[in-house]
């Protein structure tokens, strides 16, 4: 019990930080230029761990300095509870609706640390965090509902059992589609944009805390992936040992993930905070509540379709 | 410009060289001289300031697309003031809040007085342009 | 309007400056902001001002050239040019023709890379890098040509009292001619990046606009005055060095929004581009550089065509060793009251992009520009937008 | 030992020509592409490893620079880029500066030349971040309330944040 549990937070630690060295490198090759190497990310979190951090003054040091921890804490009970790996989750049990607050944690952290910061350009990131949060978890949550009501439970256990792609292919879309507001890349990065309001809740974090608290948001970006994969592509799909599947599904979601999210930030500069609650609520909400009224209303389209039976 | 500027405004001394034409005119008739530029549509390029040893001068370049033509007007040391032009050219109050900075003239009439570029620490020191 | 002045800061102030990424030199701009909109703007510079006039008047002449050409570093080109023709002025002294080819060579380089370093700039404001790496992936061929036409990437130092320094061989020329024609394709690829892939066009439409009535009473120059379509040159209309042989004709746009700046610079882009392989092509022969023995007392003004804008010199000699009085007014100083209705009514995402748009030069306004003292009264934007003033 | 290896780099510009700012600009670009060492360009001071200054520094930015360099996080380093900010360079004699950079905050490297060429610049950069290591706890570590006491003797008012209440009427 001990060991998996181990066992998990070390692979999305370690998972985590290459999912942002194989960003970096694929963006990096997409603009001309030579990319870093992929442990940067391990250079610059362990780099941030040794310095200094400053806490300005006018803030309320408690709301302050709890932000990160929150945010990595979070992350970190959620480790165990995804299904990591295309293998049960670490603690057995795990519970859909409990996951998906917990993946809400890290911007609420931010927003507690960007409004808790005391300047200017902290107020205007929390309140664009908070936009962004809105407008991303609605088609999220409402593709998770699809398929805990297509699974018949709200065990994770049971929702992964089957790979709810082959029956539920628009909410499946609708969830990938909000993976790149969840990681704030460029198009959404909104909430800290360096040249607007000068990194948003992050400008008063240094040393150890601004690391706690990218370490949140790259754990968030992995896990949400890894939910993501394990509900729509199932834990069946792969019958070989524990071991392998841990390379496999790391495999599928390091590189998908990551060139899908480096190809938006190559392609497209920032949107407006105004824009990205209509850009969200449209397309991908409605296309994930017809998936969900379809299947309600007993209509197996793709069993119709493909003579597909789910697997 | 279609009508000659020497006919329109009393002028000490005119000069012309290739573009440009500079006329010298005494403080009074300025007004005159820039309801006369007003009206050929000339635009405000830049307002000089010089401090030329003996009395102050102050230089007001306007361009009328190809050509620049430039008013010269003298300031005895004693009493720099000088009536602001905001009123019909908005551009000038930059130029002006410099001859007050730099050179310690006095504009009178300006909306906003304060000294251009030099840092608000230091106001009260000569202004550097001057010869002293 | 009286309410609206007492409740101006009541609301939340973001001081943009004067040391913030999106701006690339000091300059402090104050927007006071009603939830995302922008109500009033207050800007405030100065900071660059390095006392480059007072210099100018205790050094020797043959220096003052070096000193002119560092007011700043992306236009290091314009400010000895027009410095140098207003000493010839002065002294009457006739500068070859290969001189004058060559002068207006290195003003059109450096028209070119002016022009890209601010497309790079403005997909960088919006947070769109790619088109920041790519404009200025291309932007290095201009400098290599600068590197091997003068030596140096920024600080060419070919201009001279009574000609040009550099000459340029037979075999720079052709090098020259084909990287430019190089260039003509990158500059097609740069407008379709800048209008089409990146959203500039789709952030841009209508954000900081500027109305001709405006830029005319304001006194706007150069791209940013031809936006809004004041169809006003001073190549054309001033026809220094060798403009003289071609006839350009004004870029202009309408509405004076950020998608008009960009149509605007693109296009000169492209003109600056053929107007250079022009000027290559037919180079005179003869001499660079011509002998004078010393400058007479005298006085001359004159304009030259930054990449921002109109930039005007005024030069005074008094027969001495000593220039009597230099001024400098940049282009930049003459476009700052037309930025602030531009920034009045947009929203803090558009403010970098507006900032962009303008390409604001303060290191050529900064040495001689607007300090905020301890009183607080200062020219806000509404009275500056009402003409109060 | 991961210092060397990501160093983060606040530009700041104390009344820089320009020229040297664009050629720091240059650095990210494809031709010399930084981030290959780890060099990010951050937003806010706070994130900083290393700060590069351009510019001979002006009075204006005088206590600016101070301030920004006292919110820069321990361990720091400062790279001077160009002949401004290391002998206030053709601009010497001017009224308005206060004397070369390592009079206002002390200095690690210096990068010379009248814009230096972006590969200088990155070997300057790089050279600070290898001293980063070598920068022991108590060295030049200065605490935020020195920030905030320098805000609050802040002889410059217009340095001052403007509240509410010490705003005179527009008109009057």
């Amino acid at each position: 019990m001990i060991a998996s549990i181990l066992g998990a937070l070390v692979y999305a630690f370690v998972a985590a930080l290459l999912l942002q060295g194989i960003r970096r490198i694929v963006v990096a090759h997409s603009q001309f230029r030579k990319a870093p190497s992929i442990f940067q990310s391990f250079y610059d979190f362990f780099k941030l761990m040794g310095k200094e951090s400053l806490t300005p003054n006018v803030t309320s040091p408690l709301l302050f300095n709890l932000a990160p921890i929150l945010s990595v804490a979070s992350m970190l009970v959620a480790a165990l509870i995804i299904p990591l790996a295309a293998s049960a989750s670490a603690v057995g049990a795990g519970d859909l609706i409990v996951v998906i607050y917990l993946l809400a944690m890290p911007p609420i952290a931010l927003i507690l640390g960007g409004s808790a910061s005391g300047s200017p350009y902290g107020a205007i990131g929390a309140a664009r965090e908070v936009a962004l949060l809105i407008a991303y978890e609605t088609p999220f949550i409402v593709a998770m509902v699809a398929a805990a009501l297509a699974a018949g439970s709200l065990q994770l256990n049971t929702i992964t059992a089957t790979a709810w792609i082959t029956i539920l292919p628009l909410a499946a879309i609708a969830a990938i589609w909000t993976l790149p507001a969840a990681a704030a890349v460029q198009p959404f990065d909104i909430a800290e944009a360096e040249t607007e309001i000068v990194s948003g809740p992050y400008v008063e974090y240094s040393g150890p805390n601004l690391a706690l608290l990218q370490l949140g948001q790259w754990l968030k970006i992995f896990l949400y992936a890894s939910l993501i994969a394990a509900v729509f592509f199932g834990t069946a799909i792969f019958h070989f040992q524990p071991a392998i599947n841990f390379v496999i599904q790391f495999m599928i979601i390091a590189l998908l993930i990551s060139a899908f999210i480096a190809f938006w930030q190559a392609t497209s500069g920032r949107t407006r905070v105004t824009r990205v609650l209509r850009y969200y609520w449209t397309v991908p909400t409605i296309l994930a509540i017809v998936d969900l009224v379809l299947y309600a209303a007993g209509v197996r389209y793709m069993h119709f379709l493909f003579g597909w039976v789910g697997v | 410009m279609n009508r000659s500027f020497e006919d329109a405004v009393p002028t000490i001394e005119v000069s012309h060289k290739g573009l440009n034409s500079y006329y010298h005119i005494a403080l009074d008739d300025l007004d005159t001289a820039l309801a006369f530029l007003n009206e050929e549509g000339a635009r405000l390029s830049t307002i000089t300031g010089k401090d030329a040893r003996d009395h102050l001068e102050v230089l007001y370049h306007f361009a009328i697309w190809g050509e620049i033509h430039t008013i010269i007007v003298d300031l005895p040391y004693d009493k720099p003031d000088i009536p602001t032009i905001t009123n019909r050219f908005v551009a000038a109050l930059l130029y002006e809040r410099e001859l007050i900075g730099l050179l310690g003239i006095n504009v009178t009439g300006i909306p906003d007085a304060r000294p251009l570029e030099l840092p608000p620490k230091y106001t009260d020191t000569t202004p550097p342009l001057r010869r002293v | 309007m009286a309410d609206v002045n007492e409740r101006r800061f009541a609301n939340l102030k973001i001081p943009i400056g004067p040391s913030h990424p999106a701006l690339e030199e000091p300059a402090r701009f104050l927007f006071e902001v009603e939830g995302e909109k922008v109500i009033d703007v207050d800007y405030e510079i100065g900071y660059n001002h390095r006392s480059i006039e007072r210099l100018c008047q205790e050094r020797p002449l043959s220096k003052v050239v070096y000193l002119v050409e560092r007011i700043c570093g992306i236009c290091s080109h314009t400010h000895p040019l027009n410095h140098v023709e207003r000493v010839e002025d002065i002294a009457d002294i006739e500068v070859p023709a290969r001189a004058k080819y060559i002068r207006t060579i290195y003003a059109e380089l450096e028209r070119i890379h002016s022009h890209m370093l601010w497309a790079g700039i403005a997909g960088h404001e919006i947070g769109y890098y790619t088109l920041f790496m790519y404009t200025w992936r291309e932007r290095e061929k201009v400098m290599d040509l600068f590197e091997m036409l003068s030596g140096s990437r920024i600080m060419h130092g070919c201009n001279t009292i009574g000609g040009v320094k550099w000459n340029v061989a037979e075999k720079q020329a052709k090098s020259a001619l084909s990287v430019l024609t190089y260039l003509d394709t990158a500059a097609d690829k740069i407008t379709k990046a800048v209008l089409k892939d990146s959203n500039i066009a789709e952030r841009g439409k209508g954000v900081g606009s500027l109305s001709r009535e405006d830029a005319v009473r304001l006194g706007a120059v150069g791209p940013n005055a031809r936006a809004s379509g004041v169809p006003e040159d001073t190549r054309v209309m001033c026809k220094y060095a060798a403009y003289g042989d071609f006839d350009l004709e004004p870029q202009t746009a309408k509405d004076g929004d950020v998608v008009a700046q960009a149509l605007v610079r693109l296009a000169e882009l492209k003109q600056s581009i053929w107007l250079t392989k022009e000027l290559f092509t037919n180079l005179p022969e003869g001499p660079i550089q011509v002998e004078y023995d010393e400058i007479p007392p005298g006085r001359s003004v004159g304009r030259t065509e930054a990449p921002r804008g109109e930039l005007i010199h005024y030069t005074e000699t008094n027969g001495t060793r000593f220039f009597e009085r230099i001024k400098i007014r940049a282009p930049t100083l003459a476009n700052i009251p037309s930025y602030v209705p531009k920034f009045l009514g947009c929203q803090i995402a558009d403010i970098p992009i507006i900032a962009a748009s303008i390409d604001p030069c303060f290191s050529c306004t900064d040495r001689m520009t607007v300090i905020k003292d301890g009183k607080r009264k200062i020219v806000s934007a509404r009275e500056l937008k009402a003409g109060r003033i | 030992m991961f210092r060397a290896r990501s160093p983060w780099v606040y530009f700041i510009n104390t009344g820089s020509c320009n020229g040297c700012d664009i050629e720091v600009l240059a650095i990210q670009s494809p031709r010399y592409s930084a981030e290959r060492y780890g060099i990010l360009r951050v937003a806010s001071p706070r994130h900083a490893d290393v700060l590069v200054v351009t510019g001979p520094v002006t009075k204006r930015m005088a206590d600016r620079l101070t301030m920004i360099y006292d919110q820069i996080p321990h361990p720091k380093a400062v790279v001077a880029v160009g002949s401004c900010p290391t002998s206030n360079g053709i601009f010497d004699g001017g009224y308005s500066l206060t004397g070369p950079l390592d009079t206002v905050i002390p200095v690690d490297v210096y990068v010379m030349g009248c814009a230096p060429r972006p590969l200088n610049i990155l070997d300057g950069i790089r050279k600070a971040a290898k001293m980063l290591d070598s920068k022991r706890k108590g060295q030049g570590a200065r605490r935020t309330e020195r920030f905030d006491e320098a805000m609050a003797k802040e002889t410059d008012e217009s340095l001052k944040f403007q509240s509410v209440d010490n705003v005179p009427e527009a008109g009057k």
